[in-house]
């Protein structure tokens, strides 16, 4: 049974049904494209229809019909409650404190959700450039809850970032920070005191052996661990319509 | 008043090497048919400003146009990495590319600023990243409450360049969908051009549009499909498949060459 | 999510006496039935935020609910001087009334800051006025270019009250034409109410319109007619009649008091 | 012929001509309602077809077909190229630096073109609270030009404000501050040099010493004083067509 639904979604399905699960009808969220636009809309196409969308480019309220190419995508504007400016969205809307959760990707993550999404290496002469900090600094400073979507792996999570790019915690800012990582093999929370993100739930198949072995850091795991649920029929159905849109 | 005039003499008389310019477009309406031409013209050292750098920019930088870069997200969008742009940054090819990377809030704050003829923008942001050593941003103090915020120094292109759907034919413009920072770096920047997909006889009032007025443009340029490969709302969606393309063609330098040579620098400006 | 529920609920469960209540719509829009309904519940010593007071502010200080007030301009518009403001200040009467005076631009910035959770906005202004020592203003440096610039404190009321034209079910607020500073003296407030003149299947989107979601609203109540006797776009025009005829009907302490008696504190607050 | 002419319009329209045309075709002004409104719309169906009205409300671009009775009106919004809030019109096209002349009236002006609309008499006990500064410190800071329309008498043009609310020459703004006061005699312009308001122009049948006994300075006249034209029977005509509409 178990071997028959494994084979029955991916990885990548399983982290947007995780994420998707944790929002509630009315959440506003702010997304980028990609595993967050995916969990955003599939919640809004299950448990969440009212999940409220907005993409940093300017739309709020977005209903797109089939996910879109890029944040620019006209599907965001025309199916959107009200297109506002760049300036606009970043002051009144996220720094103005009204968005509940937002999601961030990013290239590395440490044990107390920093990110890092500039460089890998030396900043002045890069390994790897990455693109930069785009919207991440603000939505993890802004938003009541910033949820990050990541594969897990040595490489990625790291016990010291090449480059701080947006805080795990951060202070005075109002908001609680990472609250939750979602990544192919379970899902990480912050530990209430020390802010430490521990091991909290692992996706159905993934053993804690496997999450610590991806995990650059000595991985702490929740004395009480829950086992996460696969994916149902209808969230997967749900999900493939989207891609397929 | 906005002169309507081709777009090789807008970019002829309006740009020169060494300007600071912005092409804006937040992954929408972005101005690839000016940048084809700033490439055509050979104009360099350039500072380039833009939010969200793309193909175009990694164009740009490709070729040589390039002196800076002042952005906050630089990639292919939805694809991966821009890989002229981290040549230039990890390999100095074609030449060494200074960085002034800002996150989104702040570069947007500074556009404003530039707008607003103010010379910085406030943001609470920044504090704790490793960015606040890396860039241009300096830390104020509110007057009344003692908190400390950050300031970004306000963005004033000498020259600031983009898209929109119609012009009339006294050169006002109207573009809308996502509008990004296009109002901003029309009012902030010193000159400034528009390229249009098409001269109207009159704008149509529309929801979620923006308005600039032919007195506050410099030059107006009809370029029909002047965004492609990108989007404009209501003329043409994104060629999703050349934005996939890109990432082959710009991984080797002379594949990149070869595809630039035939696709830009062979192509006449558009006619007009 | 804003409940949609009767006017003297909201008024009576979110405006408290001692407030810094802000009505806003500048010269349109106006919130008069909230305000009436302020003047009815006889609240009191409120701080009163408003760029234009015009008539319904005379209103409200001539029947004693304001302590101070925050504002640009207070005059009855294309029409003259507001002479219970005038009293207030004048006189003392009913009491005394403390100002708080700004000019547009700063006030506007004020409001801006107060929408973007940041505690000061930044203007170049004020300077060489008596504006200066008369109000809260502050001059910054420039951390960049040196330059000093006024700054602002920020607006941030503990009741926001806007009129708009429409609602939808859900709570989800569309207002057109002029909109003054009504999206952020919303998203500036603890608590906000918007009233409206109808409840609509489905908001529309128009041009020049300013969208309030639900989420970002703690009430909405409908009162058709609310701006009266100002303008509401595309629902009425202004009573410049009663504009007129307010000149002499505020002039006189009694004929105000008669006035208000009979058509404000013995009317029905709008029936829902 | 003179007396025939006088009798056939108002020292309001008179005013209101000679501010018209001093306005190019394409200006872009910053008007309020009354005289400044009057004059533009003036120009505007004249000589001046496309001269550009932004009302501080926000409304760029206005081609109201009937006067506004406030700059609230909805004929504002309805026949303009576009309507931005208040803080945009403020921050990006005021402060921006986009506007050609500004319009002032005041209840006191000196010979430096500094306004009171404030108070008369002490400002903590004052004689008369007027409206206040509304817009009016930042058009007099920002427009390229700036244009008082005033009525001339001993009590509004005066040696020494109540109160100053706006600089009549601001320093560092980029405009050149008050350039032409418009009054019911004639017009007074400030000498290149002092920066004083020397009586530049005077209208049909006002005679030097009536402008001078009109002012609470000792008011300078130019040597080269011009005298003013009569509105002509087409700008009366334009004039009372926008009246009647």
């Amino acid at each position: 049974m178990t071997q028959v639904e494994q084979a029955t979604y991916t990885a990548d399905e399983m982290m947007a049904v995780a994420a998707a699960r944790r929002l509630g009808n009315g959440t506003v969220c702010f997304v980028g494209i990609g595993l967050p636009s995916l969990a955003a809309n599939l919640a809004r196409a299950t448990h969440a229809p009212d999940c409220v969308l907005i993409y940093e480019s300017g739309a709020i309220g977005a209903k797109p019909r089939r996910l879109p190419l890029s944040i620019g995508d006209g599907e965001l504007a025309e199916t959107a409650d009200a297109v506002v400016s760049v300036p606009e969205i970043f002051s009144y809307w996220l720094q103005g404190g009204w968005i509940d959760i937002g999601f961030l990707g990013a290239a590395q993550i440490d044990a107390h959700g920093n990110l890092n999404s500039t460089v890998i290496g030396d900043y002045d002469r890069p390994k790897v450039r990455l693109p930069g900090a785009g919207g991440a600094p603000e939505i993890a400073a802004w938003c009541r809850e910033t949820y990050v979507m990541l594969r897990q792996s040595p490489r990625t999570f790291v016990e010291q970032l090449d480059f701080l790019t947006s805080v795990g915690h951060p202070r005075g800012s109002g908001g609680a920070g990472v609250t939750c990582v979602v990544t192919d093999l379970g899902v990480l929370e912050p530990d209430a005191e020390t802010g430490e993100l521990v091991l909290t739930e692992l996706h159905p198949d993934a053993t804690v052996a496997q999450a610590k072995e991806a995990t650059g850091w000595d991985l702490r795991v929740a004395g009480d661990i829950r086992p996460g649920q696969a994916p149902t029929a209808e969230e997967l159905s749900a999900l493939r319509a989207l891609e397929a849109a | 008043m906005a002169e309507v005039v081709p777009l090789s003499v807008a970019v002829r008389d309006l740009v020169h090497d060494g300007d600071v310019v912005a092409l804006e477009g937040f992954t929408h309406l972005i101005p690839y048919a000016a940048g084809h031409e700033l490439i055509r013209q050979e104009r360099h050292d350039l500072t380039l400003v833009r939010m969200t750098p793309d193909v175009i920019y990694d164009q740009l930088i490709g070729m040589g146009c390039a002196r800076k870069l002042v952005f906050s997200w630089g990639g292919n969008p939805g694809v991966g990495s821009l890989h002229r742009l981290r040549d230039a940054v990890e390999h100095g090819w074609p030449a060494p590319l200074e960085l002034e990377e800002h996150s989104h809030a702040g570069m947007a704050a500074a556009y404003s600023a530039g707008a607003a003829k103010v010379p910085f923008g406030v943001v609470r942001g920044y504090e704790g990243t490793d960015l606040e050593e890396r860039t241009r941003v300096s830390s104020i103090e509110c007057p009344f409450t003692g908190e400390r915020l950050a300031a970004v120094p306000a963005i004033r292109p000498d020259v600031g360049i983009v898209h929109a759907q119609q012009a009339d034919e006294a050169g006002n413009v109207q573009l809308w969908g996502i509008s990004g920072v296009q109002k901003e770096v029309v009012l902030g920047s010193s000159r400034s051009i528009v390229t249009v997909e098409e001269i109207v006889d009159r704008l149509e009032p529309r929801p979620n549009s923006v308005f600039l007025p032919s007195w506050a443009i410099t030059a107006v340029a009809v370029a029909p499909g002047g965004a492609r490969p990108s989007y404009a709302h209501g003329y043409y969606d994104r060629d999703n498949a050349f934005y996939v393309r890109w990432d082959a063609i710009s991984r080797d330098r002379e594949v990149f060459g070869f595809w630039m040579q035939r696709h830009v620098l062979e192509q006449e400006p558009t006619p007009v």
